[in-house]
């Protein structure tokens, strides 16, 4: 569904982001690791349209989108969460759920948003940049779901958020591949990565420096544990 | 009584002109986050254009009142366009100080081609009688544009608060980048407002033009008195700007007709009321207090 | 293990419009330990932080850090009397460098601040301790880079290293590894293990590992209430804390 | 009262890493010439243009610093400083008059009184950042316009204030002349205590509070009163220049709190380079000239050339004139040391 | 290089040539009153000078420099000092805007040479302010108010309501009104200060006032100027006061003025001028060769311009030099008559110009019969009443 093919990318003269090239195939869960600065929010950033410094391919169903604007991206069926929530303090949670257009075939109701979220339907009239912080990160989550992406790129979804809502957010991710939706997943959490994704890639100073599966992974925690330490 | 009442009802009338522009430096900041110093010169294009337009052309005060706000709005679009548009990554006060620069400039342009004197206009016979309310009567043209303000802004409240037009420009102006994330073409909205709001500053100066002397200083010193109205709103607040608009409108009416005695009270009204807010509400009487961080 | 109380706060509440987010809280932070506080997401820990360091006012209760009533002071006051915390959402100057950074807070506690006749060259005298700081985070080598340059990771860890600078009696951490790798959550772990003493820490943490690791206390917010306050075993344990918290399988660990 | 917090991405930061930090890592010998050139050029002044416009120029380029020493170093642009440079202009023009003190004291105690008046204003304007501030300086600004428009017993109106003395111990000083060499010390004095002001650990803090006001709080800096004292200063030195200008045209009129006062001496910074100090002293020396030419050119709309100035600027020159040169500067030398 | 006084050398004139300075507001408010048509008109007075004179003139070489004082007093004020230091200016002209002709005069008084102020309303250039190069030559608010006030209230109405804008023109002239309202054997019921600068733009608690008032004034005179009269007459209009038995007197109006408001919405207004180009045939004249010059009708300050410049350069011309204390010595009492001055004569003792005004009423539209002929005179007031007494305040 996802073809990455040579994408570097820079921030002025900085080099961030090496010869990545990934492919992430349609149902599946993909995760992205690596350590803090890897580049691993700039390939998202890269994948929506929205880092200005890059050059390579990047391809959604066979179709070369690299010259494409992000808000065009975006109606193919991406769906993106960024890092920092990206909470619109002008609009009300009701508001920021409702502005995205639908783009994919399975868009969420607002009825089921609240049902999944009832901390999200408690707040709904607030500002979003009020609500707490795991709040917020409820709010993006629930925003592209509400789009009915079809590819969601989500960054560190899981941080900041209670146990149990870590469970949760899984459950969610798992249910959205079972219903044929397409993650590449940004995550530290190793152990929430290995609970819903099928494949991994690890990124290391802007490089693909390996694929593995989801067993390939449970086999070599240890050893990746420590590489992701190191 | 009579009397009490007359004033108050003239204060309504310039609180009218008041809250139109207002309302537009709210609409434009509210999406834009720029303070629109043109503000003043629009308005002054606004009166000066139906002035050109019925000498030049022979176009009456009607068409005029549709004619110059959509031409001054797609005057408008255009400077945003080519101008504004370029600074939006920018601290907004550059848009500021752009819009000075503007103003400076058009009030020349304008001085330049028509000179300082002020231009005739005479109220459109339709509305040149006056209204008789029982305890006093009252010239039909002031009632026409008080009513046609209220109108007017309940309409823009009611367009930015309760539609997706609003939400999707409020969205547009907050975080660009992410709101064309969600596939929405922002570059589209953006300039609208824009032009929407120096579309009502045309319509306040259409409608100050039989009321008011036509010339190119007219917007100079107005823009600040109007400044002070949107602090005393709050800034953010479309319903804070057009209420602050309306009750300084009273307030100024009172202190002229209550204070005269004491000149530098009723001249300053509006300051006095402004810091007064400010001691008490920094945000302003119905803006957001910033969120912590 | 519980000394006498440095911050307590007794009945305090916080409304935003209507909202009650912070709801009659009690809570004593013994001195010299570590406090952590858990909950649900919207709990109200963050604000109950706010509430604490004077960002925000409460809107009923009191607040005494020392036997002393420090309610409603504002924010600067409340910092200078000994109070420092890190933000939950990374708060920096973007165009200082980490060294200016640390510099800063260093110098907050002198009156150095307020010299406006005075050379800045007078700053230098704090540069040997920032870069000691600097290295107690990792960040030595990035001293010199524009905090707006740093990836999140590096942030979180800047932010600690001012917390530390202003050396104080309390230190706040509101979610200090959050969005941090596993080896920067060893490390802050190890370090606030290691500032800890002769402090007094309260932390805001959704990683159980870590609290179980730090905190000789744990409270559980919910709904801006107190729901379980106790040692870390003997709260993770708790029936009201797996269900509204925790989840059943990770208490299960 | 309920206690506002900023934001960080609310608070106003108009200038891009500021020049001053291009200027002082530019080699010594680069700084220590140019600070010659500038000394030569002051010198060297009332011989070139007419006394009268140097003497301007100087009061200007105080003025100019002062309005930098808030936009560029605290983030907050005051568009009502002529509510300082003109109760200063007042004040130094009322003592002159009526004290007969020598104009030095005058316009001490003119830029004493500016200070004292940014008290209330400032205290009420730092509340608010960014473009809030803007607004509220120019309203309070125009209160005091028309305080001093109504007050007309003590500033005689509209017909200004006439017949201030150039005293200083019975020399003559009536040719301008003489009187800008008399003024230079003072305004080198001026512009020195704005470059210490900048450099001093008080300054750091200012730029620290400028980028992040609710982490300056976090660390103990109570921002508001910093700021205040930023204001407080700033008004002090544009109060300096307010009475020099005062004394230097014997006069003082109600044009000198008018908002249009204000908007030129933000032009002037802009101009220069926000955020570099002596690009506020170029762009005074530029525009003042550049107006001074005009008026006796014939050209008709002189708003036409500053308004366009004005938006060249800021569309295509955002450092100013100071702080491209600066730019300039330092990357030549940086490319000569490779 | 400037600095140090300059020596005059010993020849009649200064440089040999003789420089006449406008310093004028050549962009904003009095621009089109006066401004760079002033100009126009002391080259026209030039021209005529050395036609009359030709070789015997005292020198062919006689200049104009200009310069836009923008109505800001600190640029009139280094404008000055620079015409007549740098520029050789032997005479200012013009200066509008009391504050900045006060300025000058001050720099007159100290560079000892000559200044005609034309356009300022102030009675204090011949009053505390007045020296000895210094003369002022065309109105004044007394004369403002003694035309209009005295005549109206005979004519007109006796109960008077009086607006005015509250800054030192308009308390001038309300006070010199009420003077002449009370001289005239009338009574004034009402006064207002109204904000200045008023930014509402907005009258209508004044105007709606005066009716309610009692005894109920007959006139409502307006002190304002500008876009501000402009103002009041539209919503004097507006509220229809003319019907309501309230009739309306101007302190200060320019031909520009009722040239923007139309003399429809002015018919029947009275208010005092110093000079009126439909006057009478010598005044037509020099309206016609300033209308070829200039494409438009002069005003007063056109006139008083030209006749300012030709009265000086006779001056000289008998004199023989452009000194100004010959000069001064030379215009001192002296009575002329020019298409100007009316029975004009430069009074000594306190160096205001005096001559004819006209009380003026603006024609119905029906009675307009060219362009810019919009209004009749209705009375000459002889040059002697029309000014003031010199006053004690003035001590050459
Ligand atoms: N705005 C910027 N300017 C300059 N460099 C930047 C900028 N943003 C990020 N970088 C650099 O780019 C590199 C990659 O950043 P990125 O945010 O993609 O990392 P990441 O893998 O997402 O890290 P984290 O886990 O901390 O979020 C980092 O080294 C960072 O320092
Ligand atoms: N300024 C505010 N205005 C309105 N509501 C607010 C504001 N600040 C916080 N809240 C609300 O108060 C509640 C508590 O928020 P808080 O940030 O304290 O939660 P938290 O416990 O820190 O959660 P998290 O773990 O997700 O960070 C939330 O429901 C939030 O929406
Ligand atoms: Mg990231
Ligand atoms: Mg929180």
């Amino acid at each position: 569904m996802l073809r990455i093919e040579n994408l570097s990318a820079w921030y002025g003269e900085a080099q961030v982001l090496r010869e990545v090239s990934l492919d992430v195939a349609a149902g599946e869960v993909v995760t992205l690791v690596g350590r803090n600065g890897a580049g691993k929010s700039t390939l998202l950033r890269c994948v929506m349209g929205l880092h200005a410094g890059q050059r390579g391919t990047v391809e959604l169903d066979g179709r070369d989108v690299g010259r494409l604007p992000a808000y065009r991206r975006a109606r193919l069926g991406l769906g993106w969460v960024p890092d920092d929530r990206g909470s619109y303090a002008t609009l009300s949670v009701t508001e920021n759920l409702t502005l995205p257009p639908r783009v994919g075939p399975d868009p969420w109701s607002l009825e089921r948003v609240y049902e999944a979220f009832p901390a999200l339907h408690q707040r709904r009239d607030s500002a979003a940049t009020m609500l707490s912080g795991g709040e917020q990160q409820m709010l993006a989550l629930a925003r592209v779901l509400r789009m009915g992406a079809r590819l969601l790129l989500c960054d560190e979804p899981t941080e900041g958020l209670s146990p149990l809502l870590v469970r949760q957010v899984g459950d969610l991710l798992r249910e959205a591949k079972r219903h044929g939706v397409t993650v590449l997943l940004v995550e530290q959490n190793l152990h929430f990565a290995t609970g819903v994704a099928d494949r991994h890639y690890l990124l290391a100073e802007g490089r693909v420096v390996e694929a593995m599966d989801n067993s390939e992974v449970r086999s070599r925690e240890r050893e990746l544990l420590s590489y992701l330490g190191i | 009584m009579t009397g009490f009442l007359q004033n108050t009802f003239n204060g309504l009338v310039s609180g009218a002109f008041y809250a139109l522009l207002a309302l537009g430096l709210a609409v434009i900041f509210g999406m834009l986050r720029v303070v629109n110093f043109a503000h003043g010169a629009f308005y002054m294009l606004g009166a000066f254009g139906a002035y050109v337009l019925l000498t030049e052309a022979g176009v009456p005060f009607w068409a005029a009142l549709v004619i110059m706000p959509v031409g001054l709005a797609l005057v408008g679009m255009a400077l945003e366009r080519a101008l504004i548009h370029r600074l939006t990554r920018l601290d907004p006060l550059y848009n500021f100080l752009l819009t000075f620069g503007l103003t400076l400039i058009l009030q020349d342009l304008v001085k330049l081609r028509y000179g300082v004197q002020s231009s005739p206009y005479e109220t459109p016979s339709a509305l040149a009688g006056s209204v008789d309310f029982g305890l006093f009567d009252f010239p039909t043209y002031r009632v026409f544009i008080l009513g046609f303000a209220v109108a007017v802004c309940v309409g823009v409240w009611w367009v930015l608060t309760r539609t997706r037009i609003g939400m999707v420009v409020r969205a547009s102006t907050e975080r660009p980048e992410l709101t064309r994330a969600f596939g929405i073409d922002v570059g589209r909205w953006v300039t609208p407002v824009f032009g929407f709001g120096i579309g009502l500053a045309g319509l306040a100066g259409v409608l100050a033009a039989p009321m008011r002397a036509v010339n190119p200083l007219m917007g100079a010193d107005l823009i600040i008195v109007v400044f002070a109205v949107v602090v005393i709103g709050g800034l953010g607040s479309i319903f804070g700007s057009v209420a602050a608009g309306f009750g300084i409108g009273l307030v100024q009416a009172w202190g002229e007709a209550y204070l005269s005695d004491v000149p530098i009270v009723s001249q300053t009204i509006v300051f006095i009321v402004m810091a007064v807010v400010l001691l008490w509400r920094p945000a302003g009487l119905f803006g957001r207090e910033e969120a912590p961080a | 293990m519980a000394g006498r109380a440095l911050l307590s706060a007794r009945g305090l509440t916080r409304d935003f419009r209507g909202f009650r987010a912070v709801d009659g809280v009690d809570l004593d932070i013994a001195a010299e330990s570590v406090h952590a506080l858990v909950g649900p997401n919207g709990a109200g820990k963050t604000t109950l932080f706010n509430l604490l360091t004077g960002f925000l006012r409460p809107s009923g209760g009191r607040i005494e850090l020392d036997g002393r009533d420090i309610t409603g002071l504002p924010p600067e006051r409340v910092a200078r009397l000994g109070v420092a915390r890190s933000f939950q959402i990374t708060s920096l100057f973007p165009q200082l460098c980490a060294r200016e950074h640390v510099e800063l807070a260093l110098q907050s506690r002198s009156g150095l601040g307020w010299r406006f006749w005075r050379s800045a060259k007078l700053m230098r005298r704090y540069t040997d301790r920032a870069g000691e700081l600097l290295d107690m985070v990792g960040l030595a080598e990035l001293s010199e880079a524009p905090a707006e340059a740093l990836a999140y990771g590096r942030k979180r860890a800047l932010e600690l290293a001012i917390a530390l600078a202003l050396d104080p009696k309390v230190l706040l951490l509101d979610e200090p590894t959050a969005g941090m790798g596993l080896e920067d959550v060893d490390r802050t772990v190890e370090l606030v293990a290691r500032v800890r003493r002769g402090r007094t820490v309260v932390l805001v943490e959704h990683n159980m590992s870590v609290v179980g690791r730090l905190a000789d206390t744990v409270t559980v917010l919910q709904a801006g209430k107190v729901l379980v306050e106790g040692p870390y075993e003997q709260v993770r344990a708790d029936e009201r804390v797996i269900t509204a918290y925790l989840g059943a399988a990770d208490a299960a660990h | 009262m309920t206690s506002t917090v900023d934001t960080a991405t609310d608070a106003g930061r108009p200038a891009p890493r500021s020049g001053l930090v291009a200027v002082t890592r530019a080699p010594a010998w680069l700084r220590y010439a140019l600070l010659a050139v500038g000394l030569l050029v002051a010198f060297w002044l009332p011989n070139g243009l007419y006394p009268a416009v140097a003497v301007d120029i100087l009061c200007w380029a105080l003025f100019a610093v002062a309005v930098d020493l808030l936009l560029g170093f605290t983030g907050l642009m005051s568009f009502g400083h002529a509510a300082f440079w003109g109760a200063s202009a007042y004040v130094t023009g009322l003592t002159a008059i009526h004290l007969g003190l020598p104009f030095p004291a005058a316009v001490l105690a003119g830029a004493l009184a500016a200070a004292l008046l940014a008290v209330p204003i400032g205290y009420l304007a730092v509340k608010r950042t960014g473009i809030y501030f803007a607004m509220v300086t120019l309203a309070f600004a125009q209160l005091v316009y028309y305080v001093a428009n109504e007050w007309r017993s003590v500033t005689r109106g509209e017909n200004g204030l006439q017949g201030v003395p150039r005293e200083l111990f019975g020399l003559d000083l009536t040719d301008d002349y003489y009187f800008y060499y008399a003024i230079l010390p003072i305004v080198l004095l001026g512009l020195a205590a704005a470059w210490r002001i900048v450099h001093s650990p008080f300054g750091r803090v200012l730029v620290g509070i400028r980028d992040n006001p609710a982490r300056a709080r976090a660390l103990g800096y109570p921002v508001h009163r910093y700021k205040l004292t930023a204001f407080v200063l700033s008004g002090f030195i544009a109060g300096l220049g307010g009475g020099l200008f005062a004394v230097g045209h014997r006069f003082v009129s109600l044009d000198v709190l008018h908002w249009t006062t204000s908007g030129k001496a933000v032009i002037v910074v802009v101009l220069g380079g926000i955020g570099t100090l002596w690009g506020g002293v170029l762009g005074a020396g530029i525009l003042v000239r550049l107006e001074d030419w005009l008026s006796f050119s014939g050209f008709e709309a002189i708003g036409l050339v500053t308004g366009g100035i004005f938006v060249l600027v800021v569309l295509v020159f955002r450092r100013g004139i100071w702080g491209s040169a600066a730019a300039l500067a330092t990357r030549w030398s940086a490319s000569r040391r490779r | 290089g400037g600095g140090g006084p300059r020596s005059g050398g010993d020849q009649k004139l200064t440089g040999g040539r003789i420089v006449l300075g406008v310093l004028n507001d050549q962009s904003g408010a009095y621009s089109e009153l006066s401004g760079k048509n002033s100009v126009k008109a002391v080259q026209m007075a030039i021209a005529d000078f050395k036609a009359r004179h030709g070789d015997k003139a005292v020198t062919g070489d006689i200049t104009v420099e200009t310069a836009d004082h923008q109505n800001k007093p600190d640029i009139a004020n280094s404008k000055a000092q620079e015409m007549y230091d740098r520029q050789g200016v032997d005479l200012i002209l013009d200066v509008p805007t009391s504050s900045a002709a006060l300025r000058v005069a001050d720099v007159a008084k100290e560079k000892k040479k000559l200044y005609f102020n034309i356009g300022a309303a102030t009675t204090d250039l011949t009053g505390k302010s007045c020296n000895r190069y210094t003369f002022h030559y065309a109105y004044d608010t007394y004369m403002l108010a003694n035309g209009t006030g005295k005549v109206t209230t005979e004519q007109v109405g006796r109960n008077w309501y009086i607006l005015y804008p509250n800054y030192a023109f308009g308390q001038d002239m309300e006070k010199s009104f009420s003077t002449a309202i009370t001289a005239a054997g009338g009574q004034v019921v009402g006064k207002d200060g109204a904000p200045f600068p008023n930014t509402s733009g907005d009258f209508s608690t004044f105007l709606l006032k005066a009716p309610t008032l009692n005894p109920k004034p007959q006139v409502l005179g307006t002190m304002q100027a500008g876009a501000e009269l402009v103002n009041v007459v539209k919503q004097y209009n507006e509220f229809k006061l003319r019907d309501k038995g309230v009739g309306l007197a101007v302190g200060l109006m320019f031909i520009t003025d009722i040239h923007s408001l139309t003399p429809a919405a002015l018919a029947g207004t009275t208010y005092t001028d110093a000079w009126y180009w439909n006057f009478d045939a010598k005044n037509r004249e020099f309206a016609d060769r300033f209308q070829s010059e200039t494409g438009t009708r002069p005003s007063f300050a056109h006139a008083a311009n030209y006749s300012a410049a030709t009265q000086y350069l006779e001056a000289a011309q008998t004199a023989g030099t452009d000194d100004a204390d010959a000069i001064v010595k030379e215009l001192e009492g002296k009575e002329v008559d020019d298409v100007f001055l009316r029975n004009g004569k430069f009074r000594a003792e306190d160096h205001r110009v005096v001559h004819d005004a006209y009380l003026a009423q603006v024609k119905p539209q029906s009675e307009v019969s060219e362009p810019w002929d919009y209004v009749k005179v209705l009375k000459t007031i002889p040059a002697a009443e029309a000014f003031r007494a010199p006053s004690a305040d003035c001590k050459m």
